[in-house]
């Protein structure tokens, strides 16, 4: 490892050659301030506020700029602090003043900014841009007024995700982040994942909200509202309520909930059991059938999307199967109703989401099985914690309380559905079972699991050896998928997850969301795997009890008309 | 003053309100002088004496006109008339309601209802009531008041 | 069941047994449910006029302010009911409507209780139009600005200033929507008996009152390559600057206070500690005099300024009960422009004294017109705990992160008896460590005099020293001092020696501390503060060598004529 | 006792007096000076006689003869021809005034069979006499209680007369004697800071019967064991705090206020407070907090008073008209007073008329009366060819019921299940000239004025109320500006700290519930149909 020297505010400090100055002046305990930096994603010295003195004519931006051997560095001189407070004080005076209603109130970088910076007086009173929002889809709404043209969305939705619909518009003071055209982004091949949302550092991108419609549900008293948790909620919502990454509350958030009011508290991890029943045995039908294959997973409506927009041509390689939120709507309205003696047309299902385009999902006309929209609303972790604080359930206190039955039974392999490579992983450990007639050697099947961006792995299932790649983001995807369209590579069956880290990385989860809180969040879930006393979805009493009072079998008639569903094609650029 | 004010008061417990009355008399509004000593006459805190003197509609803390008109604003009034009473002294005064006339006289405000309801729409000057006005009375009133 | 003490109700359905004499807000507290509040406040009695705490009593109408309605046997609340968090969010926004949206450039921004309450109530509208009112802002005194247009009438300095402090320099005005919270006819601070110890900031929930801010003239000064900066840093900074930088309550950080001082600039970083080692030598000399001399007893401390403003004002017939010692800070600075300047061979009026203080007062108490005797002002800037922790954060210092450094020599050298001066009963602690060798010629063995400290109010204990009896009484907060004094005036008080400080908890819980603070809060910073004296090697004043240095090469002897002249001072009566 | 062979009452109410009526009197005394009849004929000042409407008014009995209008110029005339020659001048007995006098004062037999209760005195006997109200029985309802009663047998009188507290809460007055708590030292309060607009029976109780109320602050001194008692006088009525100083020493010096009253060992004595223009302190812990020297700001309760009242110290506050009231009942038992009125709302009530009625003045008659006939009957209906459009019953406080709801009955819960209140007993009766939605301003903007400030939704509430009134009055309100109100109205009612924030909002529910048409003519006409809004007038002729 090669090493700089340098001094930074007289320190001598040592870091590896390559390192940017901000980054060697965080070693030493000097944080300088930043706004359009995101660690990973966006480096591009557009905000100005990480200025420092290197010595030269003009202040440097200490986040583009690489430490050098015997580089004098000034973080703290009249100079550079007048500067970056200009700057400050500039990107305020375009932004409204409105953090009393901002959605993003008490968390937003701006705001902790100006606090930091001890901004007491704005010295540039002008013109503030003036938009409309953007509230015409069901998940994300997108609110120029606010953004002040950091581009972390743009770097997002460009280079991590790939869908390139965030780009700067127009130019000088006229610049605006916008889909090409200034399009609403419902008219747009945006897949409504919700990363941007994630990385903004102000209110400009936000989730829809339900919060309102979820409250009049609850204080209907001809409802019956019934909810259901993604897995990846039950290791998040902790820390939206104020707790470290990685707790996890799951017994906390079911009391949560019946504290809100819900009549039942079930769980989407019931349905991702189910999905394994369906979907594995969808991909053994395949092998056995001559294909379509390599089989691709289908839980992730932002992929589903991005799917029908650029590979119509993979189309059938998608399993047949709902998401889990989708089947569990549709059962909560058909064999729930049946058992409950309750009017389907009474009963409100709630879903809680790590998830943006679940919003999107719920509102697909393909998903009235039911013969009603079979989830109602969708709330993400965000919006949940919203609620609870407007409650004042004090979280950290809550006793743990159980699912109700039966739709709130599960197993482990239900619970990793959250993590990138857990339906992988899941669907492994109930197909070698399916196929073999033996338990999977070691359930943890560590070959899917962490941040690394494809994942393969070859199976020995009997005689067949089976080929797998898990891919999770959707520039990931993509290079996963060229390769496979280019038959490069050749899979039996493929997990793909829109966002980084698979669900407990999605764009309805707590702010920030970094790659260090994702790998939290990532051993909670395994953690909570191996908790369980069921870790297998076949295992699952629930699951073989609504096969044996209701569905009979895996891919049965009734499995078709509520389980699965069908892919339309879309335009590159609709 | 305040002094013999607040010893006529003596016996009376927390006689706050009666010793501002009896002061306010003097000069038609509490001044800050007079507000002071009271609070420290009664071991009160001049916030607090302050406070109270601006509660209640009766006191004022400004200087006033010699002449406290008050016009009742309150419904049974207010369907009798009052609006055309207001603007009559209104015209009449050239003042708003809230102010006092240039020559120090009259000070025009509005007051709740006095309770004489039966005789709508009705005006308090100073600590007389009059009722049942109209233009005629109301100018006769004035010009009594002004000494013509 | 019901017994006596306990009250059984339910709270969302979920039953819960409390004291009886528990208000339903401390109740659902204990059952694991938040009420929002905004006029109550833990340490005052308050009287739920925000109505952002209603809640449903019995099913009933109208709603009940949970943070005063008891709870009753049997009762059952709803905190969470449709109809209670409309009203709720409504009586939210009606404060809003009236509040500047300024949060950016707002002093409490992100410590603002309203912009939390925004936030957990997910405000995204406000259905009436923002329309607040014009008043102009009150910066006419050195230490607190007073910024109306941000009130939002809880009230809550207005019960700070009565209830602990004894003032009422604040009260409510006008009515309706025209009340205002002010001063005597709305006045300037400067103008009305105000003691400037800033608990009314530490009980505003929003931007409405906060400390004079300094900090400009610090960055100036620090630039100016002529200005020789030296800081000197009080007692309860070690255990408030941590928690101002988002480490626990109570957390202890010399070593990094130092550190961060140096990072910022300054030239030399020393300890108002040093100092206090000082005033108990002279204090404690003074303190002999009286008793042997017969001088007036009981005598008082004046190391707090609030304190001593408090005393103009209210016993102006009783300063000679005044120590006339100088407080600590304005020893240092004295000593800073004439000790360290001679020693160190720096022009005196090119040396810059900056103090960092937990205490608003004190920017105050360096403007006096007596506080010049080096023949300058000796203190030229005075920056509560919270402005230093403001400049950290401008400047990115990590400081959870810093090394530990020490401090400069020779005003930096201390001993435990100087740092407990930051606690309520420090002073007193301290000087009787050493007037007991003063008075015996021999060392006290127990040296943790536990009844010097704690949170009570009054504290009173007789120590023996030699063959006297000392009596000794300890006041903080100036309603408790307010208790003393009455009792000093009617002659009732036989003490020896009393001390008092402005500020409930002493210096730990002054106005230039970090928001908020609390009795809790205060509680753990005291204990810090013992933290620091054990930890410390020398902890008796009188065995300091940078003291006994002072008195050799500069001062002579304690009382002397020196020290007279730049460590003494003297009182003024001031009017109510 | 001399004998008079006609005693002429001269009604001193506030309405009269500023007629002429002290004028009269004193060329009335000049003349029967001048015919020698000093020694016959005696002039009494009264409280008010009720037909202010008509005032100067004078009544000659025993011939029980009606004088209305009565000018200076006329006093002559009536001495000469009536007393001189024993012929009425019947230029000067309007006959509507002899129909009025009957109406008001003596309770319709059609109605109730019952003789008057709190205004027994009232125009009768002169107030500022002792004597004159002992002259017809008074003080021996205390004088019975003091020796025959022990305290406990006074209250559960009370309490089985059923009689609620008539200020406008309507709490059961001896249920609330029940609860107070027991102590070395209590106070009693009379509420007499009458303050609701258009409300002014106790002004003219106090002024026309002092002594009924000194009695019944005494009795109700005894039960609850208080021996301090407290009038709190409103500081606008001049007369009312003379009158009852003057009631208060007579009382004195005949020993019925004062140490061991009747010998019974029971001490009481009165002081007068005097409040300083703040319609809040109406509300009993403002009232306290006012006599306390404070802002008169209501405290939180519970504690309520009967725990926690006046100097830290347990206190009963009652009405003026509800403590009037305690001497009959004392006198007469619970049963003769239940048998008056409703069974939830015994006794009678006092109203007072106000606004577009021809008789204008104060009324008692018994509980559960209906709003068609108090105006159609005993107020003669709408002057001037005009039609009922609105009566607001119990004060600006108040409900605003619809020409529909004529026939509810007036008592506390049949009020309150339309949304309206009895409150204190005012009535205002509104024609169809008036616009409500110009009315529904002059509403807010007295409680705007009048909000103490203290609690939020109170005085933040009001303003925003009065903006949005404003907004419609403009023409520049949306529809959804209506809802807007109702929610902010109802989160008032709610959540707002005492009875003044919970109640104000009650004319804007009611109007939006029974004149919902009339606010939309507003905002979406842009019309005001009864031609009052001027903003709104100009665009209608374009």
């Amino acid at each position: 490892m090669e090493l700089v020297e340098l001094t930074i505010d007289g320190q001598e400090v040592r870091v590896e050659k390559g390192t940017t100055v901000l980054d060697a002046a965080r070693s030493i305990g000097i944080s300088i301030p930043t706004l359009c930096h995101y660690h990973g994603i966006d480096a591009i010295g557009a905000c100005r506020l990480c200025l420092v003195d290197t010595g030269g004519r003009n202040l440097a931006a200490s986040c583009v700029t690489v430490a050098e051997d015997g580089m004098e560095v000034k973080t703290n001189t009249p100079k550079v602090r007048e500067a970056r407070r200009t700057v400050l004080e500039l990107i305020l005076s375009a932004h409204p003043d409105d953090c009393l209603k901002c959605v993003r109130n008490r968390n937003c970088e701006l705001q902790t900014l100006a606090e930091n910076m001890g901004i007491r007086e704005f010295t540039y009173e002008g013109e503030k841009p003036q938009f409309k929002q953007d509230d015409d889809n069901p998940a994300v709404i997108r609110d120029s007024e606010k953004c002040i043209l950091c581009r972390r969305c743009v770097a997002v939705c460009q280079d991590v995700q790939t869908t390139r619909i965030l780009f700067p518009q127009n130019r000088g003071f006229d610049t605006v982040v916008a889909p090409d055209r200034l399009a609403p982004l419902g008219e747009t091949a945006c897949i409504f994942c919700g990363q941007c949302i994630n990385v903004c550092p102000v209110g400009a991108i936000v989730e829809k909200s339900y919060i309102a419609d979820v409250w009049a549900a609850l204080s209907d008293p001809e409802k019956h509202v019934v909810v259901q948790t993604a897995p990846a909620t039950r290791i998040s919502l902790g820390e939206e309520m104020g707790m470290i990454p990685g707790s996890i509350v799951t017994g906390q958030m079911v009391t949560a909930l019946r504290r809100l009011g819900f009549d039942r508290i079930f769980d989407t991890n019931f349905a991702a059991d189910l999905t394994i029943m369906e979907e594995g045995s969808e991909l053994i039908h395949r092998i056995n059938n001559d294909g379509p294959l390599p089989l691709i997973t289908s839980c992730s409506p932002g992929w589903i999307k991005f799917c029908e927009h650029h590979y119509h041509d993979l189309l059938k390689n998608l399993s047949t199967c709902k998401s889990p939120q989708q089947m569990f709507g549709a059962l909560a309205k058909t064999y729930y109703a049946e058992k409950m003696g309750i009017d389907p047309a009474d009963i409100v299902v709630v879903s809680v989401m790590p998830c943006t385009a679940k919003k999107f999902e719920m509102m697909r006309p393909e998903m009235d099985d039911s013969d009603f929209q079979d989830v109602d609303y969708v709330l993400t972790t965000r919006e949940l914690g919203r609620m609870l604080r407007e409650a004042g359930i004090d979280f950290s206190a809550l006793p743990v309380e159980d699912y109700d039955e039966p739709l709130g039974i599960s197993t482990g392999a239900g619970e990793i559905f959250g993590a990138t490579g857990g339906v992988m992983e899941a669907a492994l450990r109930t197909a070698y079972e399916l196929l073999t007639g033996e338990e999977l050697p070691g359930l943890d099947f560590q070959a899917v699991r962490g941040l690394e961006g494809i994942k393969e792995a070859e199976v020995k299932v009997g005689d067949l050896t089976l080929r797998v790649a898990v891919a999770h983001s959707l520039g990931k995807s993509r290079q996963l998928l060229e390769k496979v369209r280019s038959g490069e590579k050749e899979y039996h069956f493929i997990e793909i997850m829109t966002c980084p880290g698979g669900c407990i990385g999605g764009g309805g989860q707590p702010i920030p969301t970094t790659d260090e809180i994702r790998k939290k969040r990532l051993a909670a879930v395994y953690t909570e795997d191996k908790n369980m006393p069921l870790r297998k979805s076949h295992d699952n009493p629930g699951v073989q009890k609504l096969y044996e009072e209701f569905l009979k079998k895996p891919l049965s008639d009734r499995s078709h008309r509520l389980l699965h569903t069908s892919y339309r094609e879309r335009g590159k650029f609709e | 003053m305040v002094t013999k004010v607040v010893e006529k008061f003596r016996t009376m417990k927390t006689p706050l309100l009666s010793i501002l009355k009896e002061l306010q008399k003097d000069q038609g509004y509490l001044t800050e002088e007079v507000l002071k000593e009271v609070a420290k006459e009664l071991g009160l805190s001049p916030a607090r004496v302050y406070g109270v003197a601006t509660f209640y509609s009766l006191f004022s803390v400004t200087p006033k006109g010699k002449y406290i008109i008050r016009v009742c604003e309150s419904a049974p009034c207010y369907i009798n008339g009052t609006m055309n009473i207001l603007e009559m002294l209104q015209d009449e005064l050239k003042v708003d309601v809230g102010e006092t006339t240039l020559d120090g006289l009259f000070t025009l405000e509005l007051t709740s209802c006095l309770g004489v309801c039966g005789v709508a729409p009705a005006i308090m000057v100073n600590e007389e009531v009059y009722g049942n006005l109209d233009r005629e009375k109301l100018s006769h009133l004035l010009s009594r008041c002004r000494g013509m | 069941m019901e017994n006596n003490n306990k009250v059984t109700l339910k709270i969302n359905g979920i039953q819960v047994t409390v004291p009886a004499g528990s208000t339903i807000l401390e109740a659902a507290k204990i059952a694991g449910i938040n009420i929002p509040t905004l006029c109550h406040h833990p340490d005052l009695e308050t009287s739920g006029v925000c109505r952002v705490c209603v809640v449903e009593v019995n099913k009933g109408r109208p709603l009940q302010a949970a943070c005063v309605y008891k709870v009753a046997e049997d009762m059952e609340v709803e905190t969470a009911t449709p109809v209670v968090r409309e009203a709720r969010r409504l009586n939210l926004e009606l404060i809003l409507s009236r509040h500047p949206q300024d949060c950016l450039s707002c002093v409490r921004n992100q410590k603002c209780e309203l912009q939390d309450l925004a936030e957990s109530f997910h405000i995204e509208e406000i259905s009436f139009p923002i329309k607040g009112k014009a008043y102009e802002k009150d910066d006419s005194n050195p230490s607190v600005v007073r910024d109306q247009e941000k009130c939002i009438l809880c009230r809550r300095c207005i019960e700070a200033c009565i209830q602990l402090q004894g003032v009422e320099a604040l009260g409510v005005a006008n009515r309706g929507a025209d009340s205002t919270v002010g001063p005597f006819f709305n006045k300037p601070l400067q103008d009305v008996v105000c003691t400037f110890c800033g608990q009314c900031i530490h009980a505003c929930p929003v931007g409405a009152i906060y400390e004079k801010d300094d900090t400009a003239r610090f960055w100036e000064a620090v630039a100016a390559p002529n200005k020789h900066v030296v800081v000197q840093t009080a007692p309860a900074i070690r255990v408030g600057l941590a928690e101002e930088m988002g480490m626990g309550v109570g957390s202890l950080a010399t070593g990094k206070m130092v550190t961060a001082l140096r990072r910022l600039g300054v030239d030399r970083v020393f300890d108002t500690d040093f100092t206090a080692d000082l005033t108990i030598i002279e204090e404690g000399s003074e303190l002999v005099e009286r008793v042997t001399g017969g001088g007036t007893l009981p005598m008082i401390t004046s190391c707090s300024p609030g304190w001593i403003k408090f005393c103009e004002h209210y016993y102006p017939d009783l300063l000679d009960h005044l120590s006339t010692c100088k407080s600590p800070q304005q020893m240092f600075g004295a000593l800073a422009k004439t000790y360290y300047a001679e020693k160190s061979g720096i022009n005196p009026k090119d040396i810059f004294v900056v103090s960092i203080m937990p205490c608003t007062a004190k920017k105050f108490e360096a403007t006096r017109p007596e506080m010049h005797d080096s023949g300058h002002q000796d203190v030229d800037v005075v920056l509560t705990t919270r402005e230093l922790g403001r400049m950290l954060r401008e400047v990115g210092v990590q400081f959870a992160e810093l090394p530990e450094e020490e401090f400069d020599k020779p005003l930096g050298i201390s001993t435990g008896a100087g740092a407990i001066f930051g606690a309520t009963g420090g002073v007193m602690e301290a000087a009787l460590r050493t007037a007991y060798v003063l008075v015996t010629g021999q060392e006290l063995e127990e040296i943790n005099l536990y009844d010097c400290r704690g949170l009570t109010g009054v504290k009173e204990a007789v120590v023996p020293v030699g063959d006297l009896e000392v009596k000794i009484a300890i006041a903080h907060g100036l309603a408790n001092a307010r208790k003393l004094m009455d009792m000093v005036r009617k002659g009732e008080a036989d003490y020896h020696f009393i001390e008092i400080m402005a500020c409930p908890g002493g210096c730990i819980g002054g106005g230039g501390q970090p928001v908020p603070t609390t009795m809790a809060s205060r509680d753990k910073r005291i204990a810090a503060i013992y933290r620091e004296d054990e930890r410390m090697v020398l902890r008796k004043s009188h065995e300091n060598e940078a003291v006994k240095a002072l008195y050799d090469e500069f001062l002579g002897k304690p009382l002397g004529e020196k020290s007279h002249h730049l460590l003494h001072t003297k009182y003024i009566p001031r009017e109510l | 006792m001399e004998f008079y062979r006609n005693h002429i009452l001269v009604c001193t109410g506030e309405p009269c007096v500023l007629k002429g009526a002290l004028e009269v009197e004193s060329i009335l005394l000049t003349e029967l000076q001048k015919q020698g009849l000093e020694n016959e004929i005696r002039v009494i000042r009264t409280g008010c006689l009720g037909p202010c409407n008509v005032a100067p008014v004078l009544v000659v009995y025993p011939e029980g003869i009606y004088y209305s209008g009565v000018k200076p110029g006329d006093v002559q005339e009536i001495v000469a021809e009536h007393l001189v020659k024993g012929r009425p001048v019947t230029r000067l007995v309007g006959t509507d005034v002899e129909k009025r006098v009957d109406v008001v004062y003596q309770v319709p037999q059609i109605l109730t069979g019952q003789e008057r209760v709190v205004l027994r005195n009232c125009g009768i006997i002169n107030p500022d006499e002792i004597v004159e109200y002992i002259g017809r029985g008074g003080y021996e309802a205390l004088g019975k209680a003091l020796i025959h009663l022990k305290p406990e047998e006074v209250i559960e009188e009370v309490k089985s007369s059923g009689l609620r507290g008539r200020g406008g809460a309507a709490f059961p007055t001896g249920l609330k004697w029940s609860f107070t708590a027991s102590g070395e030292e209590k106070y009693l309060i009379c509420n007499a800071d009458e303050g609701e607009p258009g409300t002014f029976k106790d002004r003219l109780i106090l002024e026309g019967d002092p002594h009924a109320v000194l009695e019944g602050m005494a009795i109700a001194g005894y039960a609850v064991g208080a021996e301090h008692g407290f009038i709190y006088i409103r500081g606008e009525y001049t007369l009312s705090i003379e009158r009852v100083q003057r009631a208060i020493d007579q009382a004195r010096k005949l020993g019925l206020l004062g140490k061991n009253i009747f010998d019974s060992g029971f001490s009481f004595d009165v002081e007068i407070r005097v409040g300083a223009g703040a319609y809040i302190c109406g509300e009993e812990l403002a009232l306290i907090e006012s006599i306390e020297g404070k802002r008169g700001e209501p405290r939180y309760k519970p504690p309520y008073p009967g725990q926690t009242g006046l100097w830290g110290k347990p206190t009963v506050v009652n009405n003026v008209e509800t403590l009037a009231n305690v001497p009959h009942i004392i006198e007469q038992g619970a049963e003769w007073y239940k048998s008056i009125g409703t069974p939830g709302s015994p006794g009678t009530k006092v109203f007072t008329l106000t606004g577009n009625i021809k008789n204008e003045g104060l009324i008692e008659v018994p509980m559960g009366i209906t709003l068609r006939e108090i105006i159609y009957q005993l107020g003669g209906g709408i002057p001037d060819g005009h039609s009922f459009k609105m009566a607001q019953t119990g004060g600006t406080a108040g409900g605003c019921l619809p020409p529909e709801m004529l026939d509810v009955p007036m008592d506390y819960d049949e009020l309150a299940k339309v949304g309206s209140a009895l409150g204190s007993g005012a009535l205002l009766i509104m024609d169809d000239r008036h616009c409500i939605v110009d009315l529904l301003k002059c509403f807010m903007r007295f409680f705007n004025h009048e909000s103490c400030g203290k609690c939020t939704p109170c005085r933040e509430g009001t303003p925003r109320l009065l903006e949005l009134i404003e907004k419609i009055m403009d023409g520049t309100a949306v529809k959804a500006d209506l809802d807007l109100m109702a929610k902010l109205a109802e989160n008032m009612e709610i959540s707002s700290l005492c009875g003044l924030g919970q109640s104000s909002p009650k004319p804007v529910l009611t109007l939006l519930e029974y004149y919902q048409h009339e606010f939309l003519a507003h905002i979406e006409d842009k019309k005001c149909p009864a031609g009052v809004c001027k903003k709104l007038q100009v665009k209608g002729v374009v």
